[in-house]
């Protein structure tokens, strides 16, 4: 029964890439493209990852999505690309057919190896928090989640980087035309506070359960996004700068935090068990809150002054 | 100090590059001084060590750079007579470039490369690994350009660029066989030949072979000649340079250093690559003298007979016998001395009389006196009448070639001295007996060019009269050859 | 605390102040943790060279549930290489850079960039873990691509796209090595990994992972995407991304052939890949010496300098890591790699000053700066001298090491490779060269003051130096190295 | 065939997919759109190879959310590139050849 259900599952997931890749039009492939994100986070249910179901629900289907659609939309009056010649697209195919069928060999021929299991049980008590995925992305293996949102501000000043030099000084994004008392300002009035306690949850109950600064820092995101668009709140400029410093409090705390770890206790981001907790809500608030202010400017892009929506 | 000496000569001229840089144009009496006075320094550093040298001394400085690569100065008396060549002949050369110039722009450049000229040269002769050798002779091959391009006109680039065509893939070829070999037999080091046993004979003979490419293009050898005759382009203290303190007895030395420390003579003999070689140097000597004799340029000519005559060097180095031998290193003075003495009175015609061709050269003797006698005794020293120091060398060679059983030799240098005797005898004719032209004017009234056209020419003379007395380049070359160069 | 975390943490937070503060001093805070992460590097050298490798357990969590990083001797002076070149970079940016220059957008994202650039190579040069690696190429790719971003014209912005491609392209197959080490291996960690017993599909994580990161490297032919990003950057940027981040990539294969993996490595492969590190030699050369720009002939050559790194892997990878001359080609490379950042740097950084003085970096615009801009042309040619490959400089200790490593090996072609190569080398550096000695001047240069024209000049002399004192970074490279040989050959 | 292998070779199958797609694909925000694909075709498959054994292993999931962000991050940039390129160019397409930056009307290039 279940293997019937992931194979169903798999085919459609399947099939909606196909659609995505080799389909004609692109919004259409955008959304399909989204349609196969929350598939695939269908399928990290199944796998019993629920925080990376989570992730990609909201951060791969989502956000990226979201990404996606307002590209097309800037894009839509330029004209239609040409397309590669058959060669390029049999020779393109063979590639992709080679790769997938050597990955396919290799989870054949793959061993089952000794894996950090026994370590990772006898360290869960001194993590800190009680879901282990949380403990190796905030304490095991924080280094990797601190360069990670590095690389989401590296991210977010290429590209305001792209900014045309005399919209420098405007606001992020189209500019708006909110229009009052429209179906989206409404929602934009309800959304915005359910958002914060899903958003701030999600943070909490990462910890110990599901979730983290990252689901919950999307969260936060759409929900300025919405307010955004709805007109309640507008979009700040480039150099605002406490929105700056929006931007690199959580990486900065970590950073500290990391220092302080490596001065108390020896290592560099180290977080003594005592403490481990507080520290790891301390950092993952200030994350959050970064998070939340770099994905929302990543989605409204670079400042567009001179051109209408 | 025995380690230190052989670095302090070395630093003599390269502190000096360095500093001279950085000095503004405008500073000539700074720039004067700091180039004359090192350039004297160097010469009594260089007479403090000829005569310990001569009393049995060795001298050593060693720097490591990586595994293998070991900078390694070592004087022996083969580098000493080279490196007292080249610095008499730097001091002279300074004095007369400093007259020649005056206050022309960028000079602090052009001394400084000069300088740097020197110190690769420096660094070469008392060079006692193959790896220092070629680390120097490619500071030559880069501080040389500038030098050559320094007119920055058309002709000068066009120089400068058919000089690095020529001596990049020289470069290439030396690096080329210099890594063959060692990476069979290690390091080699110039004290004694290393063991070719691990290598087979055809692959001797090519690595042989690349070696003289490497050094044949400074050497000049044909057909890797080209550069030089092109080369004239540069200022006349250049030409000085190149023909005879640095980089054509740069290549003449390290064909020497190739035969006798890092082959062997005996190997040459056995793998039978020294007749090959000589027949080349042989080639070489006719062709440039029968160029030469084709130049209407004065300094196209010396040109030509530069690349004639520094093949005697590589000729008797390939002859590879005592007397060969002898005549080659003595050669490598004498040939030096003259040259340097023609250059510098071409340079003086030029600059004093704007004449540049042969026919110009009509009636100048009456005029300017000085120059054209240091000219005519460089001249017929060329030509190798006796006592002058070109017969002295001529006498060894030929003796060298009987005893290397290649009579052919004597042929060779018979030939070329009648067109020797061609191609500067009529310039003495034009000088001396035939009148000059109506507008001809010119003067010598430049005694710090003049001066040192005159030591030289008197030099040439010297080594010619003294050969027979112990501190005679021709005594020196004796004692090298006594001391272990003999095969 | 230790100079390991010094050099990670310091870059990083120079970056998120410079993002944090106002504009003057957020550049003022950038050129703080400059200086500071320089000194940093020092004190790690120091204590690299007294006490060996310096190691960090971060977190106290051992591999293979944490991260560990360590500073070999290798990547101590890779950490080196970037604190030189940073630190010329810097201080050319100041004006370079300026808001009155470049106008403001580019003149805030220069800064937090650089650091973060900074911060990203010299994680990756100390990072054992292959995910982590995974993050840190990520950073350095997208802060390498906003680099090339900044130039903001139409060209650059293509370049920029084009780089992001390749990038994106290599970092998965990268990832996807990595995922089929940890499913076959159940850990991340270098060390680690290089106990374990082979697994079959190592030979395609191996192969993958690589084929990533030559993209990223560019390789030939991976490399169409570098020239026109590295020429349509700010020169300060060039300088960066030309110098240091492709070494970045280049040291992760490294790691994985010769530390993670070296037993997989098949003698074919090897020679595969010392085949597109010779294509790379020729092609780029070649490309270089048909250029008309001196930005585009300088980015070029990187394409064919990169090339000669590859060549060390037949001579001392695989069954010649056991053979004596491996130690001299091993480090031959990593003296290409470092005389090379050097000398790119410097040339990127006069071909900036030329920009700024005549505006044009066309060829027939450069006619006689020798003569105005004296300093500049000397720098250029010293680094010119480097990449030649000519003596003294690091450039030839490296030619040296390794040709006469290719000798011993029997494998002589590929000292041919690289004898061709300086030759090469000396032919498309001679054009500027050249044109810069001409005596007429066509365009009256603007004044460049002699502080700006140092930095290139120090850098240069920096790559020349290396040559000369050669022995102390030899000895200092062979500090944790796997198999080092007490004696080159 | 379990449930694992069903996923895995999905997994594979994405990779291959999105693959073709970036190569063969003209419109850049069709590549990126085939990047992700390859992306989370990779995770796919490392998370079935990590629920293999006793128990699914933390790691892999851990690895594979910083993988998405990171993802993000690349994809936020390539978006925002893709729109200032195609607004500059005229079309959303890299020309064939890399042209010589600054100067594209400029013979010079390869």
């Amino acid at each position: 029964m279940s293997l019937a259900l992931d194979l169903a599952l798999c085919a459609l997931i399947l099939g909606v890439a196909l659609a995505t890749v080799a389909g004609s039009g692109l919004f259409r492939a955008i959304v399909f493209f989204i349609v196969y994100g929350l598939l695939v986070a269908v399928g990290w249910v199944r796998l019993g990852a629920i925080d990376v179901a989570l992730a990609e629900a909201a951060i791969g289907a989502g956000l990226t999505g979201v990404l996606l659609l307002a590209a097309h939309g800037r894009l839509r009056r330029l004209g239609t690309a040409r397309d590669a010649s058959h060669g390029a697209h049999l020779l393109s195919a063979l590639a992709g057919a080679a790769l997938a069928a050597a990955l396919a060999w290799a989870w054949f021929v793959l061993p089952l190896p000794e894996r950090p299991g026994p370590e990772l049980a006898a360290a869960m008590p001194r993590a800190g928090v009680e879901n282990p995925v949380t403990a190796v992305l905030l304490n095991f293996r924080a280094w990797d989640t601190l360069l990670e949102s590095i690389v989401l501000l590296a991210a977010l000043i290429g590209l305001w980087m792209l900014t045309r030099e005399r919209d420098w000084s405007g606001r992020l994004g189209l500019p708006q035309h909110s229009r009052a008392g429209g179906v989206l300002a409404s929602f934009g009035r309800v959304l915005p506070p359910v958002g914060l306690l899903i958003g701030v949850w999600l943070v909490w109950a990462g910890a110990d359960r599901h979730g983290g600064a990252f689901q919950g820092g999307t969260v936060l995101a759409a929900v300025g996004l919405v307010a955004a668009m709805a007109g309640l709140v507008r979009p700040p400029r480039i150099g605002a700068r406490l929105w700056h410093v929006a931007l690199m409090i959580g990486p900065a705390v970590f950073v500290l935090a990391g220092l302080a770890g490596a001065i108390l206790a020896g290592e560099f981001l180290t977080l003594p068990p005592p403490i481990a907790k507080p520290a790891i809500l301390t950092i993952e608030i200030a994350l959050t809150a970064s998070i939340a202010a770099t994905l929302a400017f990543l989605v409204l892009g670079p400042p567009e002054e001179g051109r209408a929506p | 100090m025995t380690a230190a000496l052989p670095v302090l000569i070395l630093m003599t001229s390269l502190v000096p590059a360095i500093v001279t840089f950085f000095l503004p144009q405008e500073s000539h009496l700074l720039r004067n001084a700091l180039n004359l006075g090192s350039a004297v320094l160097k010469l009594a550093l260089i007479v403090a060590m000829l005569v310990a040298v001569a009393g049995g001394a060795i001298y050593e400085a060693a720097l490591p750079l990586a595994p293998g690569l070991v900078l390694l100065l070592r004087v022996d008396e083969i580098a000493l007579l080279f490196v007292s060549l080249s610095a008499t002949l730097w001091l002279l050369t300074t004095i007369y470039a400093i007259a020649y110039f005056g206050d022309k722009a960028e000079l602090s450049r052009f001394f400084g490369f000069f300088s740097l000229c020197v110190a690769a040269t420096t660094g070469l002769a008392l060079s006692g690994s193959l790896i220092s050798f070629f680390l120097f002779f490619e500071m030559l091959t880069l501080s040389t350009w500038p030098l050559v391009a320094h007119k920055q006109n058309r002709a000068s680039l066009d120089a400068a660029r058919s000089y690095l065509l020529f001596a990049l893939p020289g470069s290439a070829a030396l690096l080329w066989a210099i890594i063959w070999l060692e990476s069979t037999t290690g390091p080699v080091l110039f004290t004694d030949p290393p063991d070719l046993g691990g290598i087979d004979p055809w692959s001797q003979r090519a690595i042989f072979a690349l070696f003289i490419i490497g050094v044949g293009v400074k050497a000049a050898l044909v057909p890797l000649h080209g550069w030089l005759p092109a080369a004239m382009a540069a200022p006349a203290p250049v030409s000085a340079l190149l023909h005879a303190v640095a980089v054509v007895k740069a290549g003449a030395f390290g064909v020497i250093r190739v035969v006798y420390d890092v082959f062997g003579a005996g190997t040459v003999v056995d793998l039978g690559v020294g007749v090959p070689l000589a027949a080349l140097a042989s080639l070489t000597i006719l062709w440039g003298s029968i160029r030469a004799l084709q130049q209407d340029e004065i300094k196209k000519r010396l040109a030509f007979s530069t690349v004639s005559q520094v093949s005697y060097i590589v000729l008797g180095a390939a002859l590879a016998g005592p007397y060969a031998m002898i005549g080659g290193l003595v050669h490598l003075v004498h040939q030096g001395l003259m040259k340097i003495t023609l250059f510098f009175c071409a340079g003086i015609y030029d600059e004093r009389a704007g004449i540049k061709r042969i026919d110009g050269l009509n009636g100048l003797g009456a005029r300017m006196p000085w120059t054209s006698t240091c000219f005519s005794l460089g001249a017929m020293g060329m030509v190798g009448l006796p006592p002058l120091a070109g017969f002295v060398s001529k006498f060894y060679l030929g003796l060298g070639g009987i005893e290397a059983g290649a009579p052919w030799v004597l042929a060779v240098l018979a030939a070329s001295t009648l067109l020797n005797a061609a191609y500067f005898l009529p310039l003495l004719y034009r000088l001396w007996f035939l009148p000059p032209a109506e507008d001809a004017s010119g003067d010598e009234r430049a005694p710090a060019l003049v001066a040192p056209a005159v030591v030289t020419a008197a030099g040439s003379l010297g080594v010619g009269i003294l050969a027979a007395s112990a501190i005679s380049p021709l005594g020196w070359a004796n004692l090298i050859v006594l001391r272990g160069y003999a095969p | 605390m230790n100079a390991l975390v010094a050099v990670l943490a310091l870059p990083l937070l120079g970056a998120l102040a410079a993002v944090a503060l106002p504009p003057r001093a957020g550049v003022r805070a950038a050129l703080l943790a400059t200086a500071l992460t320089v000194a940093a590097t020092i004190w790690l050298l120091l204590a690299v060279a007294r006490r060996g490798v310096q190691g960090v357990i971060l977190g106290g969590w051992e591999p293979p549930l944490g991260i560990g990083l360590a500073a070999d001797g290798l990547g101590a002076a890779f950490i080196a290489m970037s604190a030189a070149v940073m630190g010329g970079v810097a201080l050319a940016a100041r004006q370079m850079m300026a808001p009155d220059v470049v106008g403001a957008r580019a003149a805030f994202g220069f800064w937090p960039l650089m650091l973060l650039l900074w911060a990203a190579l010299n994680a990756v040069f100390v990072s054992r873990d292959l995910f982590n690696l995974y993050v840190g190429l990520e950073l350095l790719s997208l802060a390498a691509v906003a680099l090339v971003a900044i130039g903001g014209k139409e060209a650059a912005l293509a370049a920029a796209m084009r780089y992001m491609i390749f990038a994106l392209a290599g970092s998965l197959l990268y990832l996807a090595g990595v995922v089929l080490a940890y499913a076959a291996h159940g850990t991340l960690d270098i060390g680690l990994l290089a106990a374990r017993d082979a697994a079959p599909s190592d030979g395609l994580a191996l192969a993958l992972m690589t084929a990533g990161l030559l993209a990223k490297t560019a390789i030939f032919p991976f490399h169409v995407w570098l020239p026109p990003a590295h020429a349509g950057a700010p020169a300060p940027a060039s300088a960066l991304l030309s110098g240091l981040v492709p070494k970045a990539s280049f040291l992760i294969i490294l790691r994985l052939w010769f530390e993670a993996m070296p037993d997989r490595a098949g003698f074919a492969a090897l020679m595969l890949l010392a085949g597109l590190g010779a294509g790379a030699v020729i092609w780029g050369s070649l490309q270089a010496m048909a250029q008309a720009r001196l930005k585009m002939i300088v980015a070029y050559s990187t394409v064919a300098q990169l090339g000669y790194l590859l060549l060390v892997f037949p001579i001392a990878g695989g069954d010649g890591a056991a053979q004596p001359w491996a130690a001299g080609a091993w480090t031959g490379a990593m003296f290409q790699v470092l005389s090379h950042a050097l000398a790119k740097a410097a040339m990127f950084l006069s071909a900036g000053l030329y920009l700024a003085a005549v505006g044009s970096d066309r060829l027939g615009d450069l006619r006689g700066l020798a003569r105005t801009m004296p300093m500049t042309a000397f720098a250029f040619a010293l680094a010119a001298v480097t990449l030649m490959g000519l003596p003294p400089s690091g450039g030839f200790t490296a030619k040296y090491l390794m040709m006469t490593a290719a000798f011993a090996a029997g494998q002589w072609y590929w000292a041919l490779v690289m004898a061709l190569g300086g030759l090469l080398a000396a032919a498309y550096l001679y054009r500027p060269m050249a044109v810069l000695f001409a005596r007429e001047s066509l365009i009256a240069p603007r004044p460049v003051t002699r502080a700006a024209q140092a930095v290139p000049l120090v850098l240069a002399g920096a790559s020349i130096l290396l040559g000369v004192f050669s022995a102390p970074p030899f000895e200092f490279m062979q500090i944790g190295r796997p198999d080092a040989a007490e004696e080159g050959l | 065939m379990t449930g694992l292998t069903v996923f895995a070779l999905t997994g594979a199958a994405l990779v291959g997919l999105g693959f073709y797609g970036l190569l063969a694909a003209r419109h850049l925000l069709r590549r990126v759109v085939a990047f992700n694909l390859i992306g989370s075709g990779l995770f796919l498959f490392f998370g079935a190879a990590g629920a293999r054994g006793v128990g699914p292993d933390p790691v892999p999931q851990a690895l594979i959310i910083t993988g998405i962000v990171v993802a993000l991050s690349a994809t936020a940039l390539a978006v925002g590139l893709v729109v200032v390129h195609a607004r500059a160019a005229g079309h959303a397409v890299l020309p064939e050849e890399p042209e010589e930056p600054e100067e594209p009307k400029d013979e010079g290039a390869t």
